[in-house]
């Protein structure tokens, strides 16, 4: 157990270290950051001693290692575009990201997994088959299709929810936070269900199929020989035994979920880290983006990681061999 | 009463020197007065300085207004306002250009500067009509002596936090997300407003800044996307502003290289030819871009300077008349080019209104003169990267290309010459966003001369010359000066400026 | 030959897969759909009104037509109306489908060579060469598809100068999708080959002495067609719908030679202006292909599992 | 026995382990040792031309990967494989290799999964031909296929269709009819018919004793059903934990069983005849290959073992015509009893 | 041992039919089948894979997968009708008064729980008992079936178990309740020669003690030989034999039955060529009209050919084939069709 987390831990920073590799050898080419950061009247040697002042001039290999050295202490640098240190940049939007993510995967989850358990247990059902056809809408439009019509509907038409933006946020310590408000609970709605939605139709389907194989097993077919009762069956065997796959999936998609976010963000003017990034892209932002994709690679890091823990306490077959999880999907 | 407004992108520092950029000069000058401020009409009007004028040919002062308080209640002086220049001019400014001529910046006595010149430079006040006076005790006390310095990995007071003399001071900055500015009731004017909170969003996306908009979620927003204008002057609660800005924006070829760099025509330059840039510049049907693309949301013009600024001359601002395809056509075989060429073009993509769009319109109506635009658009960081000149003047790298300009900082039309139209040199430092390579030694000599050139009759005779050289030239192929559109909810009142700039000072809500 | 063919007919007529087609009518509907859109989509040098990537046909005065069906001086020229370029809305989904198709087909092509390429080596080979393949793949999954395509986008149009970009943005938005889905085609085939290699039909192979690769192609290849050919179907949705959104992001193909994502992301910014058409007749295209297609791989997995049978 | 040199296959110190250890880091951090499955341990057979050697075990004994070893399916960690006066193990040439590899042919126990579902039958049967280059032209393939197809009771015909629609009989038809494709002289044959029916069965041995008397086969059979063996092996060797502890002539194995555990072996077999034999049947479970006991590998399980048998391992003995590893057969302290059965009527 | 005949049988099957409806038109899988279980009475079901033995075994614990279905007949255990039985009334009869083993022990349990927590909630669905009480039975339970160390092991799981110790939970878990039948489906098939040995020996030792009944499906005689005391010899979905097991092994009456137990080799004797029936069960969608076996059959006659025969008496067991009609009036149409 703790040589498989130590193992992982290795893994992770083999993976950080190339998303590092990534997040700078990437954006180190991207567009001229000096443009991006001076006005057009500036005269060209005050770009070239820019430029020569933030080491854009010296060797790659050497701003790799630099850059890699300042990240693992946190530092990534002023902004190109804003002047502010990334590091606080990127945090004070974390929270804004995080918790549209974790509120889509919720939303995802608590609504993707009940339906596809009753699909999955009543494949025949009219209802089922409605759920299965409604839930192709979430991969057969684009997302911010999505988003837009949500807006358009609940908050132009109806006048329910709130257009874009957080709503009310209270602070808690650094951390900001939607859920202690009226306001920033209904912000969090439209966003979240224009996020989750795709998820929640991979959830959905994924556990359906899973329901499925594992209904035909025969500790299920053995479950009902021994006179348990349904419930017992569909929810206490079945259900558990489909975890597994759901579990490596629902991790997965969550980190796809915050990539995603980038999309929502921005139909939503939703404050996370994704608008960063994308504004980022577009002003050649290059610490901010490394910095972003060093999160990303750290989240989904974590997320392996708590993924892996979540197979010990399913799955006991794991327990005691150092093995890696079952192979996914 | 509460104002909520909204603007495509977030204002990037509270350092009014942070960023040469109009949107964060017009959001920090509700925090900090100038010296001096623009009207309404963008007429200059006396704010911090009462009086200012040339004492000799390089020297100009200002007297500064008594018993102005910063809004934490320490006494505004004539150090400050030295101070205040040096930091402008200094490390980690923007603002530098400015300052070009100046020499030395003096301080008199508590209410009057002076500032001595190099050379005799007659638009300084206009130049520093935007510039914000900070307080040197604040700055010192808080360690901002300087803007923010890239190089030093440590950040500075002054990007997230303000304090001025300005009608509003600010209440709390969340970057990206909502900046809370309220009124200071030390503000030494006599406040035309009636607002006690404001908030400000960027909403990036312009679909849902319309829908939030409409739906009442804010109170204004700006740079309204063409395309909307109608559905909300359709709203019964939305008003549209609309008025054109200062900014031109026009097609530009390169005139520098003796070949294309993107073109199927080797060995010579068809831009070289002025039949050729006639041919296209009276191919572009730019009421038809007006009309469908900008959704009437613009105003042709066939100069380089809008009305408004210092030397636009309304008597040569008249299209040619449009080419019928053969005529064009014609006037191409003429110049040798009987099937026409393939030439690359470049487009910004987010950084004018609708720029993209304009350029592929452009495409089609040259398509149809038998010219075959290979158009590239980019976001803005790019495109500009790739088709600006760089620090050795060398051309950029494009053969046709679309810019935007707007002389905001003179309000002068020498500032277009100097920048646009004269020869690129890495010795005179002229023509830097020149990217083609126009070159007019008779406009160059002209250029020269009205910049030291202090009076107005002949100076303005020197303009008139100079812009009619260009025009007959077809140097650049202007296409309008896009409309500012904004909308606001039906109960507010505001003005809108022409250069883009919202000054919150104007807005009450009823 | 004749007989060979009519052999196979009857054989595929006689079929589970056949039946079970025959006998829902869902995927008999999605089979039209798809064939219609891909057919129109496909023909649409032929049958397109217009011609709508071709600048020289433009005109801007035909800018912003309402659609045919619903205005009363309906201009028939251009049913589904035009944009405000002027470009016939009719065409631009029918060349924009097609655009659409040929990116979301030439991506998943990519991905599924690369996938089969890496998942067979990986499943056979195992061992060292197995272990890196699979950490790659973990790293890949660390960055979802629109962000690896965001990122291959934006090296490539650094790196490579950036001149004709617009040119080589089909295989950049190709390469870019195809890179980010690879994933799931190499684990799925690596372990289906490991279940494969050590079946007895396949050791029977090895006694007779066959190499391994012509036992991979010969053997294992097509026994792993069926899951590859759903997780294809399935991606080939999601393949357009990330194009689309790509190009929501403004790295998607250029405006000049619209996709079907491009066309709603540019109807997207005028859909509150009136000039819903532009945005809405793309869409519900879009819907309806992604929506059949994925229909018909969700039956076509349900098909070839045997043990929903 | 025939003397050893012209024997026609021969496996001399045969030892095969696989690896099976935790990834390293694991190892090292929880302190695990490596794990090494000894799947076979030393095993010495030797078959003369003609006969049917038989293997018995319980599952997981090595019965299997002793064939693989024979057909090279795996290469042995130690030992040799001689066939025909040939070591396998040499390197050798391509063609000499291929030359060899036709001359032996192995076939499954699982008639499903031995034949590719997505290949016809012709071509299934034709593929170790058109390997090994056995055919003169597209007509001679398909004369070659049909004659095997008829050898084995089916028809030509039956070339065109799929494995999925033929039973599981006809499945191991076609599978034998495949590995008599390259004309080989000696098959190993892996529970050829322990998926099969017992109807069904018996049409397998029929065939496989009918062809073997025809083309002069050899055979290493391998079952754990004992009166299968009974039926039809020269000799039979009793494989435990991956070491032979006993081999013998059929008849002597099964009347003057001498090793304890080919005792208990024969215990469990059911009493069809219902003669009222009394039957033990052996007491725990087969041991982990991973870590075996010491000494005699079967001591745990042996009512009759000693100290020695738990320290020292033992040497095959020769006693009645066979080969016994045991130690209280050596020291004399166990009987040999002789073993009766009814006949079937 | 033969079952007492004057005792009302534990269970009754009178003429189930099982079908399958599908797109070639419905299989009748089992067709027809009757036969009684006196308690504890072991019968055994033995025949060909696809005979359909699996299909009458869960016809009567009323667990047909769809689309199959009971499609006449009826299954009465202790005298009461249970094959009409709704789902929820069924399911209190299963475990509780009807036990099962599957085929397979390492797929039968759940992998996610441990063998103790299976056994408890068995337990608990079926009898009142605390959760302690359950414990303590389920502890029982494993001692019983011969787990060694019972105490230590109720935590493990399933994959800590090896094959033999597996089917030994999966017998514990189907006495949970004391049921009065117990279908065991081929309990024994996927198990190593040895370990087989002991679960049968295990099976016979709990029914002699219990006094439980047991359906014992497989395809092994040499299992039925030993475990029965009656069987059933099924063939393409019909019983073609029942009776005591020593009449049918040693004088079977039907030519199936007799070509089965010639084709099993035996020790003793050596033949040199076992006796073979030629060809394979006909698939369910080919029987043949008749006697199902004809095509095989060397005996066959005419009469075989058209009309399909019942069991009928023929010696100590009921044999379904026309020789045995009348005492072997059958002889003299083999006699006519032996020309044919
Ligand atoms: N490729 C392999 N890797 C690791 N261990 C193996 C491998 N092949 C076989 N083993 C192990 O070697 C031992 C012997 O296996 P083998 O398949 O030869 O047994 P067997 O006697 O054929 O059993 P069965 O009757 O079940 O077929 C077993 O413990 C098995 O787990
Ligand atoms: N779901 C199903 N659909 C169609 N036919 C089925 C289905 N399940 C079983 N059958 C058919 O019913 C027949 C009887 O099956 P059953 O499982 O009872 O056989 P069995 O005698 O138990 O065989 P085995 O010894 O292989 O377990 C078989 O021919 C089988 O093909
Ligand atoms: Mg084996
Ligand atoms: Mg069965």
């Amino acid at each position: 157990m703790l040589a498989f987390i130590l193992r992982r831990l290795l893994q992770s920073i083999a993976v950080l270290l190339t998303v590092g590799l990534v997040a700078f050898a990437l954006f180190r080419y991207v567009g001229d950051p000096i443009n991006a950061m001076v006005g057009q009247d500036t005269s060209m040697e005050e770009r070239e001693t820019l430029r020569e002042k933030l080491g854009l001039n010296d060797p790659a290999p050497i701003q790799f290692l630099v850059f890699i050295g300042n990240a693992a202490r946190g530092k990534f640098g002023l902004s190109y575009r804003t002047s502010e240190p990334v590091g606080r940049m990127i945090l004070e939007r974390v929270p804004a990201t995080l918790e549209l993510s974790i509120c889509a995967a919720l939303f995802a989850l608590l609504v993707g997994v009940p339906m596809g358990v009753y699909t999955g247990l009543y494949p025949r059902h009219w209802l089922s088959q409605l759920f299965q056809a409604v839930s192709l809408i979430g991969i057969s439009l684009p997302t911010f299709l999505i988003g837009i019509l949500l807006i358009l509907i609940f908050a132009v038409w109806l006048r329910l929810l709130p257009s874009f933006g957080r709503g009310e946020t209270v602070d808690l310590g650094w951390w900001t936070t939607n859920f202690l408000t009226w306001k920033g609970i209904q912000a969090l709605i439209l966003p979240s269900i224009t996020l989750g939605l795709f998820q929640l139709t991979l959830l959905m389907r994924l556990v359906r199929s899973e329901m499925l194989e594992v209904m035909r097993t025969d500790y299920i077919k053995f479950a009902r020989a021994r006179g348990l009762t349904n419930r017992a069956i569909n929810f206490g065997h079945a259900l558990k035994n489909t975890l597994v796959p759901v579990i490596t999936v629902a991790g997965l998609q969550l980190g796809a979920i915050i990539a995603f976010a980038i999309v929502t963000e921005t139909v939503f003017a939703w404050p996370g880290v994704g608008q960063l990034f994308i504004q980022s892209v577009q002003f050649a932002d290059i610490p901010v983006m490394a910095a972003y994709l060093l999160l990303i690679g750290l989240l989904f890091v974590l997320i392996n990681l708590t993924v892996d823990l979540l197979y010990f306490a399913v799955d006991p077959r794991l327990r005691g061999q150092g093995m890696a999880r079952p192979a996914g999907h | 009463k509460t104002f909520r407004w909204a603007n495509a992108g977030d204002v990037s520092s509270m350092d009014p020197y942070a960023r040469n950029e109009t949107f964060l000069l017009t959001f920090t000058s509700n925090i900090y007065d100038p010296l001096i401020r623009r009207d309404k009409d963008l007429k200059l009007e006396p704010a911090l300085a009462v009086k200012w004028g040339q004492v000799d040919k390089t020297t100009w002062f200002f007297d500064l207004r008594q018993g102005v308080k910063f809004s934490d209640g320490t006494p505004f002086t004539a150090a400050d306002v030295v101070f205040s220049l040096n930091r402008a001019n200094g490390p980690g400014s923007n603002m530098g250009g400015n300052f070009v001529s100046v020499k030395e910046i003096k301080k008199i006595n508590d209410h009057r500067v002076e500032v001595i010149t190099k050379y005799p430079d007659p638009l300084l006040a206009d130049k520093w009509a935007a510039l914000a006076m900070m307080s040197k005790a604040w700055a010192e006390k808080n360690n901002a002596l300087n803007s923010a310095d890239m190089t030093k990995n440590e950040e500075n007071f002054a990007t997230r936090n303000a304090m001025g003399t300005g009608a509003f001071m600010l209440k709390e900055r969340r970057a990206g997300e909502r900046t809370v500015l309220v009124p200071n009731p030390n503000w030494w004017d006599k406040p035309q407003h009636n607002l006690t909170e404001v908030i400000f969003t960027p909403v990036a996306n312009p679909a849902t800044r319309v829908a939030a908009i409409k739906a009442g979620d804010i109170d204004m927003m700006y740079e309204v996307p063409p395309a909307d204008t109608e559905s909300l002057k359709r709203d019964a609660n939305v008003k549209v502003l609309e008025g054109p800005e200062t900014r031109v924006v026009f097609l530009g070829f390169d005139t520098e290289r003796p070949e294309l760099l993107e073109s199927n025509v080797k060995g010579k330059n068809p831009f070289k030819d002025k039949r050729v840039r006639e041919a296209i510049h009276r191919s572009i049907d730019v009421q038809a871009i007006k009309r469908t693309v900008m959704r009437g949301q613009s105003f042709p013009t066939n100069l380089m300077v809008a009305p408004g600024i210092n030397g636009y001359v309304k008597a040569l601002d008249n299209r040619p008349a449009l080419l019928k395809p053969e005529d064009a056509k014609k006037l191409l075989a003429d110049a040798g080019y009987p099937n026409g060429f393939e030439v690359g073009m470049d487009c910004p993509n987010d950084r004018y209104v609708n720029d993209e769009k304009i350029c592929q319109a452009a495409v089609a109506m040259l398509a149809r003169i038998g010219i075959k635009v290979n158009l590239l658009a980019q976001t803005r960081s790019k495109y500009f990267a790739k088709i600006l000149r760089k620090g050795d003047y060398k051309p950029g790298e494009t053969s046709f290309y679309m810019l935007g300009w707007s002389p905001a900082s003179t309000y002068d039309v020498h500032n277009v010459f100097e920048q646009l139209i004269q020869t690129p040199s890495n010795v005179t430092k002229k023509g830097l966003f020149n990217a083609g390579g126009y070159s007019n030694p008779e406009v160059d000599k002209l250029a020269d001369a009205m910049e030291q050139e202090t009076d107005k009759a002949k100076r303005d005779a020197m303009i008139a010359q100079a812009t009619k050289l260009y025009v007959d030239d077809y140097a650049y192929i202007p296409l309008h000066q896009q409309a500012v559109v904004w909308a606001a909810r039906k109960n507010i009142e505001l003005v809108q400026l022409a250069d883009n700039s919202f000054p919150l000072r104007f807005v009450t809500v009823k | 030959m004749a007989v060979v063919v009519a052999d196979w007919l009857k054989r595929a007529a006689d079929s589970d897969i056949w039946w079970s087609f025959k006998s829902s009518p869902l995927t008999i509907a999605a089979t039209a759909v798809t064939l219609l859109i891909v057919a129109l989509a496909f023909l649409s040098p032929v049958l397109a009104p217009h011609t709508p990537f071709d600048p020289a046909t433009l005109s801007l005065s035909d800018g912003l037509r309402p659609p045919a069906l619903l205005s009363a001086d309906g201009d028939w020229t251009y049913p589904l109306g035009t944009d405000e370029q002027g470009r016939d809305v009719l065409s631009s989904i029918m060349y924009g489908t097609r655009l659409s198709l040929v990116v979301g087909l030439a991506s998943v092509v990519v991905a599924m060579l690369l996938g089969i390429t890496l998942g067979l080596v990986s499943g056979y080979f195992g061992g060292t060469i197995d272990a890196v393949i699979m950490r790659i793949a973990d790293v890949q999954l660390t960055f979802p598809a629109i962000l690896v395509a965001l990122l291959i986008d934006g090296i490539v149009r650094s790196v490579i100068s950036v001149k004709r970009h617009d040119e080589i943005a089909l295989f950049v938005i190709v390469g870019a999708i195809g890179l980010s889905f690879w994933v799931q085609y190499a684990r799925t085939v690596r372990g289906s080959v490991m279940v494969e290699k050590n079946k007895e039909y396949v050791q029977a192979a090895r006694v007779i002495g066959l190499s391994p690769p012509l036992i991979m192609v010969r053997h294992v290849l097509p026994n792993v067609t069926g899951p590859v050919l759903v997780i294809a179907t399935i991606n080939l949705g999601l393949a357009i719908i990330t194009e689309a959104t790509l190009s929501f992001l403004g790295v998607g193909l250029p405006p000049t030679e619209p996709s079907l994502g491009t066309l709603i992301r540019l109807g997207n910014e005028v859909l509150q202006s009136g000039d819903w058409w532009i945005t809405v007749f793309p869409g519900v295209t879009l819907a309806a292909l992604v929506l059949a297609v994925n229909l018909l791989g969700d039956w076509l997995r349900d098909a070839l599992n045997p043990k929903l049978r | 026995m025939p003397d050893g040199g012209s024997q026609f296959v021969r496996l001399a110190g045969l030892k095969r382990y696989f690896d099976v250890s935790a990834p390293w880091l694991v190892r090292v951090i929880e302190g695990r040792p490596r794990q090494i499955v000894q799947a076979v341990d030393g095993v010495d057979i030797e078959i003369a031309k003609g006969e049917t050697f038989s293997l018995v075990g319980e599952s997981g004994c090595g019965k299997s990967t002793v064939a693989r070893l024979v057909v090279g399916l795996y290469p042995p960690t130690d030992g040799s494989i001689a066939f025909d006066g040939n070591d396998m193990t040499a390197r050798r040439s391509q063609a000499e290799m291929a030359a060899l590899r036709r001359r032996m042919q192995m076939i499954f126990q699982d008639p499903y999964a031995s034949l590719n579902p997505r290949w016809r039958v012709f071509d299934i049967v034709a593929e170790p031909i058109r390997a090994f280059g056995l055919a003169k032209g597209k007509t001679d393939l398909e004369a070659r296929v049909g004659e095997l197809l008829r050898q084995v009771r089916l028809t030509p015909a039956d070339g065109a269709k799929y494995p999925h629609e033929f039973s599981g009989g006809q499945r191991q038809r076609i599978s034998i009819a495949r590995a008599l494709a390259s004309e080989p002289e000696f098959l190993v044959c892996d529970e050829p018919t322990s998926a099969l029916d017992v109807s069904v069965q018996a049409q397998i041995l029929n065939l496989m004793v009918d062809l073997q008397r025809r083309l002069k086969l050899t055979y290493l059979f391998i079952s754990h059903n004992l009166a299968v063996v009974y039926h039809i092996s020269t000799r039979v060797g009793v494989m435990y934990l991956g070491r032979l502890v006993e081999v013998a002539p059929t008849e002597t194995l099964f009347r003057r069983p001498k090793h304890p555990y080919t005792r208990m072996l024969l215990d469990t077999i059911p009493d069809l005849d219902m003669s009222g034999r009394q039957r033990a049947p052996v007491a725990g479970e087969v041991p982990s290959p991973i870590d075996p006991p010491s000494g005699c590998t079967f001591h745990p399980r042996c009512p009759f073992a000693t100290d020695r048998c738990k320290a020292e391992r033992p040497r095959p003995i020769a006693v009645d015509g066979g080969t016994v590893a045991c130690h209280a057969i050596e020291e004399g302290r166990l009987a040999v009893e002789e073993r009766s059965y009814a006949a079937a009527t | 041992m033969a079952a007492p005949s004057n005792n009302p049988p534990l269970l009754e099957v009178k003429n189930l039919r099982v079908e399958f409806p599908t797109r070639r038109g419905t299989l009748l899988a089992v067709d027809d089948v009757s036969f009684d279980i006196a308690p504890g009475e072991v019968l055994g079901v033995v025949g060909e894979s696809g005979a359909g033995k699996s299909l009458t075994g869960n016809a009567i614990i009323g667990l047909l997968e769809p689309p199959g279905r009971i499609a006449g007949g009826e299954v009465r255990l202790e005298g009461r009708r249970i094959d009409d039985l709704p789902y929820e009334e069924m399911r209190k009869v299963r475990g509780a008064k009807i036990g099962a083993i599957f085929q397979d022990p390492l797929t039968s349990l759940n992998p996610l729980y441990s063998v103790g927590r299976q056994l408890v909630e068995t337990i608990q669905t079926h009898l009142p008992l605390s959760a302690g009480q359950a414990r303590t039975r389920a502890l029982d339970l494993l001692k019983e079936v011969g787990i060694p160390a019972a105490e230590s092991r109720i935590d493990h799981y399933p994959h800590q178990f090896s094959g033999g110790m597996r089917q030994r939970v999966v017998i514990a878990l189907a006495l949970c309740a004391d049921p009065r039948l117990i279908v065991a489906d081929e309990p024994t098939t996927a198990l190593d020669v040895s370990i087989q040995a002991q679960i049968i020996a295990l099976l016979k030792r709990l029914c002699r003690e219990h006094k439980t009944a047991v359906m014992l499906v497989t395809h092994d005689m040499g299992v039925i030989a030993e475990t029965a005391d009656r069987v059933a010899v099924m063939y393409a979905g019909r019983i073609v034999e029942i009776g005591p097991v020593r009449d049918v092994v040693k004088h079977a009456k039907h030519p199936y039955t007799k070509g089965l137990m010639g084709s099993i080799p035996s020790l003793g004797i050596r033949h040199d060529r076992l006796t073979q029936i030629d060809g394979a069960m006909p698939r369910l969608t080919e029987i043949p009209p008749g006697c199902a076996f004809n095509p095989r059959c060397t005996e066959r006659g005419r009469r075989c050919l058209g009309e399909r025969p019942d069991l009928m008496a023929a010696g100590a067991t009921r044999a379904a084939c026309w020789l045995h009609e009348r005492g072997g009036v059958g002889t003299a149409v083999t006699k006519e069709l032996a020309d044919a």
